[in-house]
């Protein structure tokens, strides 16, 4: 084999020229793995030391501060008698609102885009579009909240907000919003939104297209193929997105600042229009604080907010164990 | 047909009762028409974002009549000094340049690391190994950014910084560089992560039948092969950097200056306002303005950055078969 | 039509076999008729060469229908290919025994002439050959072939005696040549009947072992 | 075989008689004398200056051909030649296809098939349809057959059941999934997951069942049972088959239509077309001298 | 092997038309024995047959091999089956021509006899359709094989020539009586080889033209 | 065919003698005489007692079989019979499988293939492998086929562009990207991108070519070039090809080894597999009677 020579034309095989030619000495093949292997490693471990001394030096600070009272006090000049109720009641309305909201507006527009629209320029320009506002930073949205929903571009003048209801109702409304949880809520699901839509196009994405035309085929409405088999197969991988965006807003800070700046906040909301602060909006609030003991309940308050996260992550895990497992 | 259906044949067309066809028509078409509201308001939010922020920018050029403010002076001036009361100074240089600053810094830690340890994940670490480091970054990715800012605040800036060198401040540029890039790091990772492993298993099984040993086929097929994702990765986590708010709000201090100096204590774009919207200026004010300006900045530079990872993506998107 | 190649398989076989009963019955008929001066028989034989002409003709059709349409390999191929060479050679005899046919009636029209007794055995033998061929491939049986294909040794050497007959008988009684003459050609046919019927032993054996013994000794 | 009698060489179908006839008579073998002629099938399928594009690229020009009723017919020819774009357009999927257009007449059982005003849905009830790759919904054996006569009745328990049972007979599965109808679709051997989808395809009532390259995702014994399946189903449904096996083509259909670069070359008996095709291009396809 | 369907067919159908002149030599050679009384030539016919029967059965061989192999379907699979006929009847007019070879040398051990000019013309017609047949196969000419099969009709008759002619001599000079079954007998294989030629000339229009012509009126 | 003679039935390998002979003489056709007898064609792969498992489940049940050199050898065999297992042990793929274990002797060439000391990476330079799917690296034609090269040697860049245009002349597909050495290897069409990875993979100068189904993505056209290629090829080097399509080993192949459950049931000469098989249980699957 290899003592023949290339003849041009003839098929030959290239076992002369290589033959010829020095080879790559085995040594070295196999130093260049190992070193690839240890840059591999290392790289490795400094992620994991991030997190770990991340959570080893909140924790050293702020696991002494933790207690009930924490939890279920207001907040206070004092360090000592702060507590973290109305951000963690802020959170919890704040995100509330946020997800009504987005998840059905998200998960429609996925729909739309992945089972409805032919691909034209219209839907090609939504996607474009979905892809940018992924991309605009979350204090951009806040000054978006701020013009269009607390003040509604300013309709209505400086003059008092018009009231609809009774403002001890749940569903008490002022036009324009105000900085209220209800603006809030919508402020983050400006933010979420690109979120939950990227996620829910995903999870349709990955429903194989056979599955499509097997119920075309069979005389299935495009509604119909959706609806019972499209959004079943999607439901684990969409409610895994949807949880994610959940916590990325809980953990929103920015836009909420430049939406109200409440820093202080003694009550817990009773209607859409209550004043409110979040758990990161507090969290900054005392760790911008010189005072050492400040930073000590921030570092308290953060450990509630990754125990909140670690839960939201917990059952994302869940759902997607329970509804993912194949039948039978 | 169904007269001389075989018993093979399930005679369905004589069972039960039809669907009625206009019921079915009808639903569809209100689907759709919802369907399509949800999507057109994305299209909303875009416009609005554009309107407003012109609008207000606008404003912000035409509220004074002060010479220091025209649009050539907020683009190239290179001192910001909105609030100090003798001379108003409206150039933007010294805040891009402190977010580039602390984006820089970060970019320089996380992306490398972040593609390393990608490659790891997808072609060396054994399932169950992936698995624990994929939630671990999981993790790291939701933790709240203010955390960070705390952290570089608390920890990098005392325990890190200063021990190293005198000339790091309790603010300064690379404590929030760093922070940053601990943040955008398991994004880095994680969608570098999914662009190798998008790079079907053949062409690993293709690399080692050649006698390729493990590295040849991770840096030399693997990475290749995925770079476009890669690349896409690096522009969002990057763009995530430089809209990054609450991290250089705490860590990065607060006096614009147009510098390289990491010890030097800047002031970002976001962090301006921050500043502005805590409210240390009132409301309608030409200070009050300039945010809307600076965002405006920021806007358009994000845009095109995500612009060009969408574009990276569709105009080299990996077709491996 | 949707060949399923093992329900074919069957069909052609039942086939082949129907045919191989025809031709054995004119054969039968032909030695009938030689034998026990069975006119009516002669003549069914030398009427109806039609029909064994047209299975062959289907035989061969379907066979090639088979081979374009359910690609058989290994035995179902021997066997395909070996229905075409079995079903000609059917028709080669089926062509014979007519020729016979056509000889004894002509005979039967001359002054009686005594068939030689060596013609009779002739007769006889290769009819036996036939249907133990057809027997053999009926029931798959190699033995059975070989000792066909022995049986021919016999047939021919019988031959020879009838030609030594002809030869002798001939000069003697020149009156009675053209009537000897249609004795010779009929003798010379039962012996190709015998060949071909060897040849159709061959074939089977084929078949059954995948082995070509044309033209080898036993 | 106990099927219907194939229909014979001398039995045409118009579309074949309207073409030249070649040189000679066309009845090159003898009809097997065992086998009756066939009474002439009815038309099922009807194309008539039959041409589609995509967008400006036609990919049919002019297809005029009758598909026969209760019969197996396999379209053949080289990739691209249009096979599967003529086979959608039968039951209007390539409606999905933003740019696909059409012209020409297209017909079934006399129906128009191209009109807007067509009811898709119906249309698709009667043009069942099975993929290239298995696609069983990732339900139960059940379900998925019980999927499409719930799209399109209303139906008892009872009724649902029976039809499930008579879809899964006529797809030749029931013996093997009846004791375990309610597991997943998903635990079937690849084969099996292609009856599955024949049997849903079937569970509607279909009249023509469309096959774009049925087996080409099966190993060869797979293969074989559903070729067994489609022979079978021939004598209740009209079965219009693309394959790229050109073996298969031979083993399992009656007629043939050969398609080249968006034109019908020839559609004749199966046998015909394998033995003694009268153009030369299909000559050189079925030969493998192609290209 | 790796079989090329293509190249094989190419090979063959070489291989068939070197049988085809073989065998055709050996017609040729017979006749010339027949009429020069080149009892060389005759002596070389009687005694090589087994490179024919040699070639019939690697000829076989192969094509079964190709259909296992290579699946031919239509024009080539045509041509295949008919290679496997073709080839099995060209053996039948070798083996007739060994025939006849031993017939003439044996005449020329006898008093010599008036060879009849009837059988010279069915010799000479014989031969010549054989040329023709394979000059019809290898230049794909299907006219020439109908014509062909319409001079089996003249030989036909003049055949029938022969056999009136030995009729009336054989009384007239029975001494001469072995001779002229001998002649007869050579009479009836030319006749023989030209029937068999006639088959191949129909399988050559069935290979061109996909029409089975056999056993039907020309 | 000018190739060199093939491995008459008389020649058959040590493995085949080994076993029983099966009733009467093992030569079936008579050997073709116009082709001569084929020296004893040298071993290239051996296997003695060869079994392998995959954790508890044993794939193959200890084989004993002589790929001979320069020879096309096909695989046939039910799905799961373990036809790619075996082929994966010859380059040690299977070393990727954590599970996959293996005993008996295998050498390629007389050296050990499984020992734990083989240089893998030298030993995948020896055997080369082409996969189901075409699987060109997603780069320009040029640096798939200098790929390999580059890893093993160094070469000067003259150098490098003779062994590409080497191999792929080699490969038959020089003259059709001969102009377009720098396009996208995905740019090409199945065929051309398999007849690529044959490329790729001979240009590292390897003595085996492993083919685990390397047509059944293909279309029949890019099949046709792919088989003219391997039959090309067989000059040069000693070819494995596993396939379903028993058409295609028949086509293709001088010797072929029929799996069934993890044994080999007969290895003979392609031609007396298909015309003449020994053992029943082969003629059941060649002829399509299997299951
Ligand atoms: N959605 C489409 N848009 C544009 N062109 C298309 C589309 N689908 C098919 N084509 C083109 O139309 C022609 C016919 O395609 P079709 O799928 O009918 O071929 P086919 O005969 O089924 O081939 P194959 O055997 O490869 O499946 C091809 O040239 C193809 O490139
Ligand atoms: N990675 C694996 N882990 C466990 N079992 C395996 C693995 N790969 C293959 N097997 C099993 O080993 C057996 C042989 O597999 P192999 O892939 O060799 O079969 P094959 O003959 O190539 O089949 P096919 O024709 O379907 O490719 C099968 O039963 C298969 O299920
Ligand atoms: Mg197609
Ligand atoms: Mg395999
Ligand atoms: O902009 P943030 O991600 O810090 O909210």
């Amino acid at each position: 084999m290899s003592g023949m020579a290339i003849q041009p034309g003839a098929p030959q095989g290239p076992a002369a020229v290589l033959a010829a030619a020095p080879a790559v000495s085995r040594g070295h093949r196999l130093l260049s793995n190992r070193l690839f292997l240890a840059a591999c490693l290392l790289s490795t471990t400094v992620a994991i030391a991030v997190l770990a001394t991340l959570l080893v030096s909140i924790f050293i600070d702020g696991w002494g501060g933790l207690s009930w009272e924490f939890i279920t006090r207001f907040a206070s000049r004092k360090p000592a008698e702060a507590g973290i109720k109305a951000p963690l009641w802020g959170s919890v309305w704040v995100c509330g609102i946020c997800g009504l909201f987005a998840l059905p507006i998200g998960i429609g527009t996925a729909l739309y885009l992945e089972e409805f629209a032919s691909r034209n320029r219209f839907t090609e320009f939504v996607r474009i579009n979905i892809t940018n506002l992924s991309g605009v930073p979350s204090i951009v949205y806040g000054i978006i909240g701020l013009t269009a929903f607390a003040r509604m571009f300013g309709v209505g003048g400086k003059g008092e907000p018009i009231a609809l209801g009774n403002p001890d109702s749940i569903w008490y409304i002022q036009l324009p919003f105000g900085s209220g949880v209800l603006a809030g809520g919508l402020t983050l699901m400006l933010v979420v939104l690109p979120i939950v839509i990227v996620a829910s196009v995903e999870a349709l994405r990955a429903v194989p297209p056979s599955i499509r035309s097997g119920s075309l085929a069979l005389g299935g409405t495009t509604w119909q193929t959706t609806w019972r088999l499209v959004l079943p197969g999607a439901l684990p991988t969409m409610m895994t997105g949807a949880i994610l965006a959940m916590s990325r807003a809980i953990g929103e800070a920015a836009p909420l600042l430049v939406l109200g700046g409440f820093l202080l906040v003694f009550r817990t909301p009773v209607n859409l229009m209550s004043d409110f602060t979040v758990l990161p909006l507090q969290i900054f609030n005392w760790a911008s604080r010189p005072q050492e003991t400040f930073h000590a309940i921030a570092a308290s308050a953060i450990i509630v907010q990754l125990g909140l996260l670690l839960a939201f992550n917990a059952v994302a895990i869940l759902i997607r164990a329970k509804l993912q497992r194949p039948l039978q | 047909m169904s007269a001389m259906a075989t018993p093979s044949s399930p005679l369905l067309p004589s069972r039960g009762r039809p669907r009625s066809r206009a019921g079915r028509i009808w639903s569809e078409r209100v689907v759709r028409w919802t369907l399509l509201g949800c999507a057109v308001f994305s299209i909303v939010t875009t416009f609005a974002i554009i309107a407003v922020l012109a609008q207000e920018t606008f404003r912000f050029f035409t509220i004074s009549d002060s010479p220091n403010i025209s649009v050539w002076k907020f683009v190239t001036g290179t001192e910001w000094s909105p609030l100090l009361g003798a001379e108003q100074h409206f150039g933007v240089l010294p805040l891009v340049s402190g977010t580039l600053l602390v984006t820089s810094i970060a970019a320089v830690f996380a992306l490398p690391i972040g593609l390393v340890t990608a490659v790891y994940l997808s072609e060396y670490a054994r399932p169950r190994v992936r698995s624990v480091l994929k939630s671990v970054l999981e993790v790291l990715a939701g933790v709240p950014t203010v955390v960070y800012g705390f952290f570089a605040l608390t920890f990098i800036t005392p325990q890190l910084l200063q021990p190293m060198s005198e000339a790091f401040g309790t603010y300064n540029a690379l404590s929030a560089g760093l922070a940053v890039g601990f943040m955008i790091l398991p994004i880095v990772c994680s969608l570098s992560e999914d662009a190798l492993r998008a790079v079907p298993q053949s062409l690993r099984d293709g690399a080692n039948a050649l006698g390729a040993t493990k590295f040849d086929v991770s840096v030399k097929v693997v990475v290749p092969a995925a770079l476009s994702g890669v690349i896409a990765s690096f522009l969002l986590a990057l763009t995530r950097a430089i809209g990054e708010t609450m991290i250089v709000a705490l860590a990065a201090g607060g006096l614009a200056q147009l510098t390289l100096n990491p010890a030097a204590q800047v002031q970002t774009m976001t962090a301006y306002m921050v500043q502005i919207f805590l409210g240390d200026a009132p409301a309608g004010g030409v200070e009050y303005q300039s945010s809307y300006a600076v965002a405006f900045v920021l806007f358009v530079l994000t845009l095109g950055m995500t612009l060009t990872g969408a574009w990276i993506l569709r105009r080299y998107r990996e077709a491996y078969e | 039509m949707g060949v399923n190649l093992h329900d074919e398989m069957i069909e052609l076989r039942r086939s082949l076999l129907g045919m191989g009963a025809l031709v054995e019955q004119r054969v039968s008929r032909v030695v009938d008729a030689l034998v026990e001066g069975d006119l009516e028989a002669a003549e069914m034989v030398r009427a109806g060469d039609d029909v064994v002409d047209r299975l062959e003709v289907a035989l061969e059709s379907q066979c090639m229908r088979l081979i374009a349409l359910a690609h058989p390999v290994a035995g179902d191929l021997r066997f395909v290919l070996s229905v075409i060479r079995i079903s000609s050679e059917l028709e080669r005899i089926g062509d014979l025994a007519r020729g016979i046919s056509k000889r004894i009636i002509k005979l039967s029209q001359m002054e009686p002439v005594d068939v030689s007794a060596p013609l009779v055995d002739l007769a006889f033998a290769a009819r036996t050959m036939l249907s133990d061929v057809l027997a053999a491939l009926s029931n798959e049986d190699a033995a059975l072939c070989r000792q066909v294909r022995r049986s021919d040794k016999r047939v021919d050497d019988i031959h020879k005696a009838v030609l030594m007959w002809g030869r002798e008988e001939i000069p003697r009684h020149p009156e009675q040549s053209r009537a000897m003459i249609e004795i010779l050609t009929m003798a010379q046919r039962f012996e190709r009947i015998a060949d071909i019927t060897t040849n159709i032993a061959e074939d089977v054996i084929f078949v059954l072992e995948g082995r070509l013994v044309r033209h080898e000794a036993d | 075989m106990n099927t219907p009698a194939p229909p014979s060489p001398g039995t045409t179908t118009p579309a074949a008689a309207e073409r030249p006839a070649p040189t000679g008579t066309a009845t090159a073998a003898a009809p097997d004398p065992a086998r009756g002629l066939a009474p002439l099938p009815e038309v099922c399928v009807r194309a008539r200056a039959f041409s589609s594009w995509y967008g400006q690229f036609q990919a049919l020009k002019g297809l005029t051909l009758d598909i026969p009723a209760r019969r197996v017919t396999a379209f053949i020819g080289p990739s691209g030649c249009g096979k599967s774009t003529f086979l959608r357009w039968i039951n209007r999927m390539n409606d999905t296809i933003a740019s696909a257009r059409a012209s020409g007449q297209l017909s079934l059982d006399g129906d128009s098939v191209l009109e807007a005003s067509v009811d898709v849905v119906e249309l698709r009830r009667r043009v069942g349809m099975v993929f290239q790759k298995p696609n069983p919904f990732p339900k139960s054996i059940f379900e998925n057959v019980a999927f499409g006569p719930r799209l399109h009745r209303k139906l008892s328990r009872a009724d649902l059941e029976d039809v499930v049972e008579a879809s899964l007979r006529g797809a030749a599965l029931w013996d093997e999934v009846k004791d375990r109808l309610h597991a997943s679709a998903l635990s079937l051997s690849g084969g099996q997951q292609q009856r599955l989808c024949i049997a849903r395809a079937i569970a509607v009532g279909p009249e023509v069942l469309l096959m774009d390259e049925p087996c080409s995702a099966l190993d060869p014994r797979s293969t074989a049972s559903v070729e067994d399946l489609i022979r079978e189903l021939r004598r209740s449904y009209t079965i219009v088959i693309v394959t790229h096996n050109m073996q298969q083509a031979s083993r399992v259909s009656d007629m043939t239509a050969f398609f080249f670069e968006g034109t019908l070359v020839e559609f004749g008996a199966t046998d015909e077309v394998f033995t003694n095709p009268r153009n030369r291009q299909t000559e050189d396809y079925v030969t493998g001298r192609f290209g």
